[in-house]
């Protein structure tokens, strides 16, 4: 995936589109104030400067499906893993809650279920059949929507095809009206992910931690006057 | 809390619905035979049309089936239906081209919401305690209809009112065509954030009385004053779009954004600058940069002015040096700005929000719109242009069939007790949303029968006698016709996206029905049985006005309006830009008028709208209340923005409880210390402070229109939200949940030894 | 296995209980005919030098390398049945099986030891075998089993003579 | 010491285990109900859910994992020292190894409760157990909570037979001299002790083979305790001090441990005259140079992050320096060092009370020290805006203490069935010494043999 | 609710349904006892309202997927409402007992409260779809038995892990944990 700084501006519309896709419960007032509140992608905000110099910088955080993920081998029970895809896998059903991984991420992209989750009926119906309802005591994070890539794959083999760049999008980039998000195949040099990810303006997040995320950031541009832009 | 969460986890009984496509077999409930055949697990995206803002994007509905326990003829059983499971933009749509805002997306819990009404209601306490009790649709249209009836044997028709959400569309023309079939007094429609200042600008600039589409896409120098346009003002998704395209969109040219407003907001955040302008100087410093353009022969001089005076004389008054003082902005930048700005066309200025809710707003529009002109940037692609509107839409339902502000009503009521006597309420709430000076929760009292079609009881809807719960949008047939956001003639249309959940009826359908009861000129003026049918008559209509490109028969053109979500003209063709009926004398600045005497009151009061909750009336939505706000990051709340000095000099701490205080009233809510505010602003959001509203609103938060002072723009009648002087003082700690940690990237704890 | 014939002193302390010893055998008692109990290991004296050697710490050792090659088999085993990639590192990585393995050999070292001292010392054993609990009260136990009947009085009072506070008897001269 | 007759011996050490004293049973009384609502709360935890500790994002680990720490660390007291001082074979150390050697299997068993006990599914905790499953997945060697689970079963078998096997001579010994009913008990768990050369020549053999067992064991088993949190990148977690700064503060907490529990039994099972100044002198010694590493290690720590001025380590590191962690951080250096390091390096102050105080600041030091490892690392990581903070609830406070209670009940209950002194190895000790002639007389038989 | 961990075992296990006042959703168990059951993997046998034979359907040379639509299109296989039925028992075999019972429920305006046979429990966490399964041809009764010779539906293959793994390795599926769980 790339995300494009430059473009972002803080709308949270990749935030309640996870929270619809994804079946993640919202906490309430008491326990969001305890630090439980769920929110899969955030986007940072960082004052810079002191009035009337002031910047604002906005910066979507999400999993970065590390290849060197310093979550993966601290967990005793492999409930968190990498797959043949690269994908960062979270198996709800292994987890038996020892927090380890979510320590050990230096994203703080993880969340736990500390209670079981709860919604005021009829909200329930709201929920994703295609995304299972996380339990008590296990730990839950940004999947890339990977029940949308499954599909997109099942679609592709009933079709006798291979899946299209851009076919499949997590329900962020989907919902991403400066689309300022791009989600791709990294191993494709064609597709528009790796065309983005070798932009000059391209930095990892925390990369000096040597995780290898997955997720590549472009960042903010500066204003340049026509002729000596850069094109990325 | 531990409690709270006691219960809800001890309640988990709750375990029913099934989420597999096969349920839950061993239900106690009885199982009702299906009313349409899906096959599980498969999804079906059918358009609909997204209702949370007045932008009209144009949605694609995700519909599976699931189990939900419903009423049949009053037993409670589980039901396999289509059930709507996520809202995405309709790609094909002009607006919002396949995105959406969270508000858009959280739109799915207006129809799942727990605290929807579900059934008629009758008002059994005394008014606003409440207390309501169910009754049936025939006993409730029975009740509506005696009084019409009542109205019309006493020959009071007139005595009729229609309080409403802005509508628009054929929706608008069915209740305008109800009011006056009735002969009844106009509908009035209300909204706390109406455009009706920028309409008046733009008809009076541009003969266009609507809000510009402004094509960012193409523009390679924006100036905003007090808009944000990223965020909720005017079609904030089809502006985003159009953002992500002036940036990074058209390779080797990046576009630059100039923000100004007295504080940083969502939109203010994305640019390239930020200038904190004086509140109310916003037309002031649009002027000064016109007069250095004008000074400077940097773009030709035009007649785009002639509504402001001195403009023939190059605005003398208007010298950054002159206004530095006034607008706090020093006269470089002014002038930087000002050839910057002329020498990367196409250049573009908007303006909206806070600053046309001054006293002045309207004079700051038109000093923007004669900026446009200045700049060349009108009608001009990267400029601002309108969305031309299809003759029977909004031609039908311009504005002036509509009725005085909620405010001359209020008035009316209270001059003359009985001026009123059965009102007509949808959606609107305006006793959350107008000052108390405006006194229409008094009003309202006086009014001895309201009838409301709201799905939710809110401040206003709790004073009605009757509630006729309307479906949700997800479950009514839409139509729409946005006024900007897009070059094309856009006339969205939606078929239900799901069944009804609830015992509820569409509010078009109970006016027909109503109407057909009623019988006599209103039941001819309304003909038809349903909505659909309203609808489809007017599709036919405009199938014969747009000539039959679009298909080979109305017929065929309204089944695929339904598929792809309304019809919308093929090519981009803006609407032409009239010279404008210059009105009268040439307008000059008359300054800013604030309540509340600087000395007592030293701050000036900048009420924002949320991101989350627009102007309050999406904060029953638990999405909306979780999803941290983007800039402060607070949930669940709401919060005083102060800038980081004055918090220093009046020793308040980051969340400490704050009271702010003006003539008109005091509220408390936490701090939210940045330095992302002019040292003599505060700043707080819209949207919290509900007294009711459902459980997820309900008392959380302050409402800071309760403490506005009832200011209004003497031209548009329309309210001056940004003119209240307030005073703050700390009293205490108080809790205010934020997602984010620190403020900023480099903390002084992670700095160097 | 009932209660062996013996002749044996309680003596008061270690040195007479040398004594004792030094007496039975100038007797000429075999050594593997005579029997010395006591409530501590009194190692400087030569009565409680029964044999020395033992192969206990060879043992641990060995159980050490079994224990280690089980540890690492364990940990290859479990890490290539169900091949999971965590965190970029290779299936069998080096560092961890290398904990492991370290482990589980002082495991095995630990286990073998006690092992082999419970079967070394015949332990545990219920069963009624000559004992006397004045060695609970600091008495040493030195005895001769089996003697013949002749020898027997003799013994007797070398073991007197040397300091014996009791001599009792057990088995068939018990009767007597 | 006075020579007492191996009967004096057996009288006073014997003593504690004839009968029950009312205010025995009381004071047992209160710690089982301690340790009861210990259990209670942690039902409630499960039945509620792990939300009703202070627990959250991003400090995801808090109480249980550094009362985890904590009790292994404490469990390094017994073991360690008694096989070193065996090894050393200093004879003094006989009236304290098996004191010693007790607090290590207790703390041990009770700090390996806790990686259960802040499980969030404690009811799957055997998925971290090596075994053959239908599902044909296995636990993730890779993961250091792996490592603890081997180290810590190894520990706990090792401490537990080095504490069991010299028990059996006075099981046997009060096999002897017991009558009835437990005669027939300690019958049964003497398991034939006869006394016999050889029994007693094994049994010493698999002492000092099980001493220099041990002691790698030991190390091992808090340096891996301290790579749980290494092995993670979190600011001031991943370093390569760990393991020795861990092994140090466990002994450190271990001996203070010692010390403490050493003078309650002398007082209340009147052990004046076995358990003697000369022995707390020299475990305060032993404490004071502990002390004295700890701060060596502390510095080291600190030095190294204040010149490598990495942001993310910075903010921690001002945080407990300056910061809201402050207070609790200078308290932990105040009791682990400004007030035994006096108390302890002027002989005059050395006394058994001067210990005790000491012995009782570092174990609240040192709690305080995981506590300040765990937390406010993991309070500020990399992203300053996924900041946050860390309250106790109830829940957690209840359970620490019952750990506690848990400890001294346990104790009490060992030393009323159990000689708390290993009475043998003490006799060993008093008795007299051979004579020249028998031992010369050996010498020349076994030249002529 | 000890060990409240997995979403509505009940709905599976056989035990009584919650109280339909319920007034929220939770994937908690409802009682100890469900949690219990569910833990030590306690299924009991669903009872269906009517004894309908998939043998007799079968030898009617009725295919699976006839009534079973959309199995090979999406995850789920449809299990058939009592309208579906009656398209052919408005006239077929009307005088049957069973049948009765059936026209009766379609008489009250009920759907026919089937019971669930297979099915994971949802803390399995298991996102299984048919339609892979059936393209790549493997045949129903592979995992749910010979229903040609059963009447109602019965469990009469356990679907544990073990047993989709074996297959998956037996035909080099995908044996990635992320497959079936997410």
């Amino acid at each position: 995936m790339v995300i494009d700084l430059d473009r972002c501006t803080g709308c949270e519309a990749c935030v309640v589109a996870c929270h619809a896709e994804n079946n993640i419960s919202t906490v309430g007032e008491d326990q969001a104030a305890r630090g439980r509140a769920k929110h899969w992608i955030r986007v940072e905000r960082y004052y810079e400067g002191e009035f009337p110099d002031v910047k604002v910088k906005f910066m979507p955080v999400l999993c970065q499906q590390c290849d060197a993920a310093p979550c993966e081998p601290v967990c005793p029970t492999y409930a968190t893993h990498h797959t043949a895809e690269g994908l960062n896998s979270q198996i709800y059903n292994r987890c038996i809650g020892t927090r380890y991984c979510a320590n050990a991420c230096p994203y703080n992209v993880r969340f736990f279920n500390f209670y079981n989750p709860v919604w005021d009926k009829p909200l329930h119906l709201q929920l994703n059949p295609d995304v299972s309802v996380r339990t008590v005591g296990v730990m839950e994070k940004c999947t890339f929507c990977v029940q949308r890539i499954k599909a997109g794959e099942i679609q592709a083999e009933a079709e006798k095809r291979e899946v299209k760049d851009g076919e499949i999008q997590p329900a962020c980039v989907q919902s991403c009206p400066t689309r300022a998000m791009v989600f791709g195949d990294l191993n494709d040099p064609q597709s528009e992910v790796s065309r983005m990810a070798r932009s000059n303006r391209a930095t990892k997040l925390l990369g000096e931690l040597g995780t290898l995320p997955k997720v590549t950031y472009l960042q903010r541009d500066s204003w340049h006057v026509g002729e000596d832009a850069r094109t990325d | 809390m531990e409690r709270r969460d006691f219960l809800k986890i001890s309640a988990a009984g709750g375990a029913a619905a099934a989420l597999e496509g096969c349920g839950n077999p061993d239900h106690q409930l009885i199982r009702f035979i299906p009313e349409e055949d899906l096959l599980p697990g498969i999804a079906a995206w059918k358009p609909s049309i997204c209702t949370q803002c007045p932008a009209g994007c144009g949605l694609l509905v995700r519909v599976m089936q699931g189990e939900a326990e419903v009423v049949r003829n009053g037993q409670l059983g589980i039901i396999k239906m289509g059930l709507a499971k996520k809202l995405e933009g309709n790609p094909n749509h002009p607006i919002n081209q396949g995105r959406l805002c969270p508000r858009g997306q959280a739109g799915l819990q207006v129809t799942y919401h727990p605290d929807r009404v579900r059934t008629p209601l009758a008002r059994t306490g005394p008014r606003g305690s409440g207390q309501f009790q169910e009754i049936t649709w025939d006993d409730a249209l029975k009740q509506l209809v005696s009084h019409l009836s009542a109205l019309q044997a006493s020959r009071e028709e007139g005595r009729l009112a229609f309080l409403t959400t802005p509508l628009r569309g054929y929706r608008k023309s069915l209740v305008s065509g109800f009011a006056a079939a009735f002969k009844g007094a106009p509908p009035v429609e209300f909204a706390f954030f109406d455009d009706s200042v920028i309409r008046t600008a733009n008809s009076s600039s541009f003969g266009h009385a609507s809000p510009p589409t402004v094509d960012l896409g193409q523009s390679n120098y924006v100036i905003s004053l007090g808009a944000d346009f990223l965020g909720t003002w005017n079609s904030p998704v089809a502006q985003s779009i159009a953002y992500g395209m002036m940036r990074k969109g058209r390779p080797g040219q990046r576009g630059k954004f100039i923000q100004v407003e007295p504080r940083i907001s969502q939109t203010g955040a994305s640019a390239d600058e930020w200038i904190p302008c004086k509140p109310g100087t916003e037309g002031v410093f649009a002027l000064s940069l016109a007069h250095v353009i004008l000074r400077d022969k940097l773009r030709p001089g035009s007649a785009a002015g002639a509504s402001i005076e001195g403009w023939s004389q190059g605005l003398p008054d208007y010298a950054p040096e002159k206004v530095e003082t006034q607008t706090g902005v020093p006269a470089a930048t002014i002038t930087r700005i000002a050839h910057e700005a002329a020498a990367n066309a196409p250049a573009v200025a908007l303006i909206g929000d806070g600053a046309t809710a001054h006293t002045n707003g309207l004079f700051n529009a038109l000093a923007v719109n004669a900026l446009n002109a200045l700049l060349g940037s009108v009608g001009k692609p990267g400029g601002i242009s309108f969305t031309p509107a299809g003759a029977s839409q909004t031609g039908k339902a311009a504005s002036s069939d509509f009725g005085a502000s909620v405010r001359a009503l209020a008035e009316k009521v209270l001059s003359s007790p009985d001026a009123v006597k059965a009102l007509l309420l949808y959606n609107a709430n305006p006793v959350f949303a107008t000052p108390p000076g405006w006194r229409v929760r008094e009003a309202l009292d006086k009014v001895p029968f309201i009838a409301s079609f709201g799905s939710f009881v809110d401040e206003t809807s709790a004073l009605a006698d009757l509630i006729l719960p309307d479906h949700s949008p997800l479950e009514s047939w839409l139509d729409d016709a946005p006024p900007s956001g897009s070059a094309r003639t856009v006339a969205s249309l939606a078929p239900p996206a799901m069944m009804p959940l609830h015992n509820t009826r569409a509010m078009p359908d109970v006016l027909l029905d109503v109407a057909r009861q009623l019988g006599g000129d209103l039941a001819k003026a309304l003909p038809w049985k349903t909505y659909d049918e309203a609808l489809q008559a007017a599709f036919t209509t405009l199938y014969r006005e747009q000539g039959n490109k679009a298909a080979k028969d109305a017929d065929e053109f309204w089944s695929k309006a339904q598929e792809q979500g309304g019809w919308w003209s093929a090519e981009e063709k803006p609407a032409g830009v009239g010279a404008g009926k210059a009105s009268g004398a040439p307008m000059r600045n008359t300054g800013p008028q604030f309540e509340g005497a600087a000395g007592e009151f030293p701050f000036h009061l900048l009420p924002f709208a949320a991101q989350m909750w627009y102007d309050g009336s999406l904060a029953h939505l638990p999405w909306m209340q979780e999803a941290p706000d983007p800039l402060s990051s607070v949930m669940w709340g709401s919060w005083v923005e102060i800038n980081t000095q004055t918090a220093g000099e009046r020793g308040i701490q980051q969340g400490d409880l704050v009271e702010v205080a003006s003539q008109h009233g005091t509220l408390r809510a936490p701090a939210f210390v940045t330095p992302g505010i002019a040292p003599d602003v505060v700043a707080m959001p819209i949207g919290q402070g509900h007294a009711n509203f459902t459980r997820y609103a309900k008392d959380r938060g302050a409402n800071p229109i309760l403490i506005l002072a009832p200011m209004t723009i003497a031209e548009t009648g329309s309210l001056a939200w940004s003119a209240t002087r307030v005073k703050i003082s700390r009293v205490g700690k108080g809790k205010m949940v934020l997602f984010g940690g620190s403020l900023t990237e480099a903390p002084p704890e992670s700095r160097h030894r | 296995m009932a209660v062996p014939d013996t002749i044996y002193g309680l003596f008061p302390g270690p040195r007479s209980a040398e004594r004792g010893m030094n007496g039975l055998r100038d007797a000429g008692v075999a050594a593997d005919k005579i029997v010395v109990m006591a409530s501590e290991p009194f190692e400087e004296y030569s009565f409680a030098q029964g044999e020395r050697t033992t192969t206990m710490g060879w043992l641990a050792v060995c159980g050490g390398v079994v224990g280690g090659i089980a540890g690492f088999t364990l940990a290859w085993y479990t890490q290539t049945s169900y091949p999971l990639v965590t965190g970029g590192m290779p299936i069998v990585a080096p560092w961890p099986t290398g904990i492991v393995t370290y482990e589980l050999t002082m495991m095995g070292a630990v286990l073998t030891t006690v092992i082999a001292l419970l079967v070394g010392s015949r332990l545990p054993d219920w069963s009624h075998k000559l004992y006397d609990p004045e060695i609970a009260h600091g008495k040493v136990l030195i005895g001769v089993v089996d003697p013949s009947d002749e020898a027997r009085a003799d013994l007797e009072n070398r073991l007197r003579r040397a300091g014996a506070e009791k001599v009792k008897a057990t088995g068939r001269f018990a009767t007597l | 010491m006075s020579a007492k007759t191996p009967e004096q011996i057996n009288e006073d050490l014997l003593r504690p285990l004839a009968g029950v004293s009312a205010r025995y049973l009381i004071v047992l009384a209160c710690f089982l109900a301690v340790v009861i609502a210990g259990f209670t709360a942690f039902g409630w935890q499960v039945y509620h859910g792990i939300g009703v500790a202070g627990i959250r994002r991003p400090v995801f680990w808090g109480f249980y994992i550094t009362n985890f720490v904590f009790w292994i660390g404490l469990s390094h007291a017994g073991t360690l020292i008694s096989a070193i001082l065996r090894l050393a074979n200093a004879t003094w150390r006989r009236p304290v190894t098996r004191c010693a050697e007790v607090i290590t299997v207790f703390a041990l068993s009770i700090g390996a409760m806790f990686p259960i006990i802040h499980l969030g599914r404690p009811w799957l905790f055997f998925w971290l157990v090596p075994y053959p499953s239908e599902r044909g997945i296995w636990p993730n060697i890779h993961s250091p909570l792996l490592w603890d689970f081997f180290a810590i079963s190894t520990y706990l078998l090792g401490s537990g037979t080095f504490l069991l096997l010299p028990i059996l001579p006075d099981l046997a010994l009060v096999r002897d001299r017991a009558t009835g009913l437990r005669k027939k008990i300690y019958t049964v768990l003497a398991i034939g002790w006869r006394g016999t050369p050889r029994q007693w020549h094994r049994l010493e053999k698999a002492m000092q083979i099980m001493a220099i067992a041990v002691i790698p064991v030991a190390v091992s088993v808090h340096s891996i305790v301290s790579w749980d949190f290494a092995m993670a990148p979190v600011p001031m977690w991943h370093s390569t001090i760990f393991a020795p700064y861990f092994v140090a503060g466990a002994i450190f907490s271990g001996i203070a441990a010692l010390i403490i529990a050493m003078a309650l039994l002398r007082k209340f099972l009147h052990l004046e005259e076995y358990l003697l100044p000369v022995h707390f002198e020299n475990l305060g010694k032993l404490l004071l140079v502990m002390s004295l590493l700890w701060v060596y290690f502390v510095f080291a720590e600190r030095l190294t992050t204040w010149y490598g001025n990495e942001p993310s380590e910075m903010a921690v590191f001002w945080l407990t320096q300056r910061g809201s962690y402050s207070p609790l951080f200078w308290t932990m250096v105040t009791c682990n060092f400004l007030i035994p390091f006096p108390l302890l390096a002027i002989k005059k102050l050395r006394t058994i009370t001067g210990c005790v105080i000491a012995s009782i600041g570092v174990v609240i030091g040192m709690w305080l020290e995981r506590f300040l490892i765990i937390v406010p690392a993991l309070s500020h990581k990399y992203l300053p805006y996924s900041w946050g903070t860390y309250r106790p609830t109830w829940v957690e406070i209840t359970i620490t203490a019952a750990t506690f209670a848990a400890m001294a009940m346990l104790y009490m209950l060992f030393s009323k069935f159990i000689p708390i002194i290993s009475v043998w190895e003490l006799k060993w000790g008093q008795h007299e010494e051979p004579e020249r002639d028998s031992v010369l007389l050996r010498k020349d038989e076994e030249a002529t043999a | 609710m000890l060990f409240k961990s997995s979403p509505r075992a009940e709905a599976q296990s056989g035990s009584p349904s919650p109280a339909p006042d319920s007034d929220v959703f939770t994937p908690a168990h409802r009682t100890v006892l469900q949690a219990v059951r569910e833990y030590f993997g306690i299924r009991s046998t669903p009872v269906q309202p009517i004894a309908f034979t998939h043998k007799v359907h079968l030898a009617n040379g009725l295919q699976c997927t006839d009534c079973h639509v959309g199995v090979d299109r999406g995850p789920d296989a449809r299990i058939p409402s009592v309208n579906f039925c009656m398209t052919c028992h408005q006239v077929i075999a009307t005088d049957k007992p069973e049948i009765k019972k059936l026209a009766a429920y379609r008489a009250r305006g009920e759907d026919v409260p089937w019971q669930r046979v297979y099915g994971f429990e949802p803390s399995a966490h298991v996102k299984f779809n048919h339609a892979p399964h059936i393209r790549a041809g493997v045949n129903c009764k592979v995992c749910h038995g010979d229903m040609t010779t059963q009447t109602v539906a019965e469990r009469k293959v356990d679907h544990t892990m073990g047993f989709c793994i074996g297959c998956h390795r037996q035909q080099n599926a995908s044996v990635d944990c992320v497959t079936c769980h997410y």
